[in-house]
């Protein structure tokens, strides 16, 4: 059954959580790409393998990692081996079936800026940058992003190209040889986005429960696609709502954010 | 053989102005007592090579110790931003910096090759990236077999690199464990390495194959203990998550940021110092 | 996910005749209860990778399983000469073999480089060496920072890699220790890998960035105790040196050795077979 | 004080332990080389690292490893690491300071065969191959070789070149950019030889007790030259033989090659 309460975000993490199969090898970045697929290894894919580039395989951490090489992540994995490692043999080594990102702009073909905002060598905002994206967006088979929809996000132009989404659309990922299919799927917490199977445009083929293609124009810069049919994202279950939700508060906890219950 | 001795001894021999240095530890073990001596020691013109500049390398440059920065992600992890990294690339306050910036797979794959003391690593990236653009040191080479073309970066040879672990043994051999980042590499490819570990013992009884980095492969070790926080030490002490928070609002400001830091390392004799007096101003910030 | 089944059932399923195969095992853990398998199972035209074709190689060469050898080291270590590769190599028994031959550094960087999915590795040799005019898989590059010249060897990539491991747990996860020579590189440059173990546990137990092959980089995994002798395997049972001695008396003459095979191997039913009838032969041989 | 008798082999094996400083980071072959070092371990040279290819580094045996993988070397080593690591990190990175070899030829410039006795074809006899030297005689800082002299062995011309030396003597490694400095002495049954500093070409500055010149000249395939001043090898002393002849002891009864005493 499905829950009458939850946020946009939730619905957010959910929807990215059903993307992952069981037993996908899953290259996991920070923040919400972690807390959904934590939330999917403790739901419907309990022999998900996560992969933190900082060294940990199959980790199954007890409490979301704050940060990406937090000691939980060791000491719940199969195995931790050094970064190069993970890079080399497991990421480019062509191991990983999923990578998991966000993202602070993208455009129409999902291509990825982590950099700045405005020009590089005067930015108006000088933003984290690359970490790993550019190697997880040229090698996973897959990649799977996930951030929150809005104009300032969703762009028409990015002002920095920092890992390869489909570049300008087509076959151009073949044409450069990319190892990676690249992008299968945005999701939002207004829609799930997936590539036109020619064109690789970004095109809405759901829209979750109470979200109007309006809200979604809105939240995009530029005239957004929808698929010939859209279906409605199936709204959280009781379970999947109250396994995010523990597992959020338990974090809090253990990282002093809140008091325990 | 190394030099196991004092870290002010370690940093004032071995760090010099001018210097590329290295300190890695990815979230796990970071060399924070280090990197509070060499503000202490106002070094200056610094090189600094990291993967991930988090709050260790925010301090070096808000207090003015860089002159140029090699990265591949700049942020306070789980937080944000790294306010005083910001306000040098956005301001150049207080001084300019020069930023180099790749991604974690090329500057793991440059460490490495370093480490096996080839010029260049090759790895799969870039193509398409808008990178190697503003990095000339990202560059593209044919394979002499198939004729694909992939990603070339130079080797990273630091000036000196550190690092923080967990043992050392009275001859200076090190060993550590948990997550290892590419401290194995950042010092095998280093001109000189610091070592600064949680306690020094008889005997490491390193499990087989472990992660262990001769005494004769360092030229300083030094018993710091508690050396990594507010990061963590894996079987000593956990992470610090509310100090990256605290850091938050600490770094914002540049006189909260200068204030704290007067506070807290240039007016501290040492690590042990310092800690004393973050438990103290612990108790105001964190409430 | 690694299908735990029978040493047969694993070499009938993934070891084909004309496969390029990898057995691994730096003197330590060396397959030999596999490498035994496919003589049974009769396999013939392999391509045979391995830095170090000892008495294994000298076996299945002998045999007629292979075709062509890719190696950098040649020899009954400690003892001397490989009879049967010298037979094949300098008198065409019992067939031709085609030899592809490398130095070890070379050997394991290709194997680094498979397992990495590039096309090459990158190294400093072979500068004056007459390897690589029989060569044609050993070419140069130049550095595109330096202009440096360096040896450049293609990737391997073996269609089956099969090395010998202390333990797997019930999900087929693998933890091996001590000397690790190439293995897991082997099994990562491979596109499907046969791991025989010592033993199926219900924990691995592995110390912190201990050597553990997760399962699903793995196609099979069998149980076969004893299956490195008399090669060694660290924590269970020493090298039989006596055999690798006796070696190069059965192996020296067509006939001893044919008979030895015959008795040995193709007579036997499985690796527990083999050695029971070696405790008896042994009596014979060994004074 | 000298011992009265010794076998010739023994003489060559202490001549060559003596090389070896205290300290030293020494990359050890298997046989002689491996004797060598671990004598020069036990007797005067008590720090000395020793590296095996298969991985270990420090490695402090008990008794002699007949295979370059012994379980004996991995038990008491400081640390065992992977071999590829081994290649790439230790010896490329530079960090070997003699590399301890064997051969089965060697021309009057160093340079080694180890792979084919006739033509490579079709060889009079197929020798084990490369192994590890080539790559130890391009990155060892110095090379030192152990083997019995005889005119076989010490030619005028190699059947095969698998490992440098100072190939055509002179500057010849410089040219070609080799890191290491190339072979610094050969040990032999029967003298000491070092390269002539300008023309690199072998040349005999010590003999051992009791051996001629003209019985090193029997032994060598080209007209060998003589220092200027050629010293004597000091005889082993009592300590040198009897650490030798315990640790050959040890090992033979180890090895199941002798009873125990």
């Amino acid at each position: 059954m499905s829950a009458a309460n939850y946020t946009t975000t939730e619905m957010m993490t959910i929807a990215a959580s059903r993307l992952l199969k069981n037993g996908a090898v899953c290259f996991v970045g920070i923040g919400l790409p972690s807390t959904a697929a934590n939330l999917a290894r403790l739901t419907h894919a309990p022999d998900i393998v996560l992969i933190y580039e900082s060294g940990p395989i199959g980790a199954k951490p007890e409490v979301l990692p704050l940060s990406i090489g937090d000691g939980d992540l060791a000491e719940r994995a199969d195995t931790v081996v050094s970064t190069p490692e993970i890079f080399r043999y497991w990421l480019q080594g062509g191991r990983v079936d999923v990578g998991f990102l966000g993202a602070a702009q993208i455009d129409r073909f999902a291509n990825i800026n982590t950099t700045v905002i405005g020009d590089y060598k005067k930015p108006v905002t000088r933003l984290p940058g690359a970490g790993g994206a550019p190697e997880i967006a040229s090698c996973a088979k897959e990649v799977v992003l996930v951030l929150k929809q809005s104009a300032r996000a969703f762009v028409k132009k990015l002002d920095f190209l920092t890992s390869v989404g489909h570049l300008d659309g087509g076959d151009a990922r073949k044409k450069l040889g990319l190892p990676g299919k690249g992008p299968v799927a945005v999701v939002t917490d207004l829609c799930l986005m997936q590539p036109d199977p020619v064109t690789r445009e970004l095109t809405v083929t759901q829209l979750h429960p109470d979200v109007s293609r309006e809200q979604v124009q809105k939240a995009t810069g530029w005239e957004i696609r929808f698929a010939s049919s859209v279906q409605q994202t199936p709204a959280p279950t009781e379970v999947e709502l109250s396994i995010l939700r523990d597992l959020l508060h338990r974090t809090a906890v253990a990282h002093g954010q809140a008091p325990a219950a | 053989m190394a030099e196991i001795t004092s870290l002010q001894n370690a940093i004032r021999a071995h760090v010099h102005d001018g210097d590329t240095v290295a300190m890695e530890g990815f979230t796990h073990l970071i060399p924070f007592a280090a990197g509070h001596e060499v503000i202490r020691q106002r070094r200056k013109d610094l090189t600094l090579i990291r993967m991930t500049p988090d709050v260790i390398y925010d301090q070096l440059i808000g207090a003015g110790c860089a002159k140029k920065l090699i990265f591949s992600w700049g942020g306070n992890p789980g937080v944000g931003s790294l306010h005083r990294l910001r306000d040098a690339v956005e301001k150049d306050w207080p001084k300019p910096l020069e930023i180099q910036e790749h991604g974690h797979g090329d500057l793991s794959n440059a460490y490495v090759a370093g480490a096996a003391n080839l010029p260049f690593a090759v790895l799969r990236a870039y193509a398409g990236s808008e990178l190697p653009k503003h990095n000339l040191n990202i560059r593209f080479i044919q394979c002499p077999f198939t004729g694909e073309s992939l990603a070339a970066v130079p080797a990273i040879r630091p000036d000196v690199t550190i690092i923080h672990a967990q043992k050392a043994d009275r001859k200076g051999n090190v060993l550590l464990w948990g997550i290892l980042g590419v401290q194995k590499e950042a010092v095998l490819s280093a001109k000189r390495a610091i070592v600064t570990v949680e306690e020094i013992v008889d005997e490491l009884n390193a499990p087989p194959n472990a992660c262990v980095l001769p005494s004769w492969t360092l030229a300083a070790v030094c018993c710091v203990p508690g050396g990594a926080r507010p990061s963590y030490a894996h079987g000593y002490y956990d992470r610090d998550n509310r100090f990256y928070q605290a850091w938050d609002n600490i770094s914002r400001e540049r006189e909260t940021f200068l204030n704290w830091t007067k506070r807290h390392i240039l007016e501290t004799e040492d690590f042990a110092a310092f800690q004393a007096v973050l438990r103290e101003t612990g108790k105001e910030q964190f409430v």
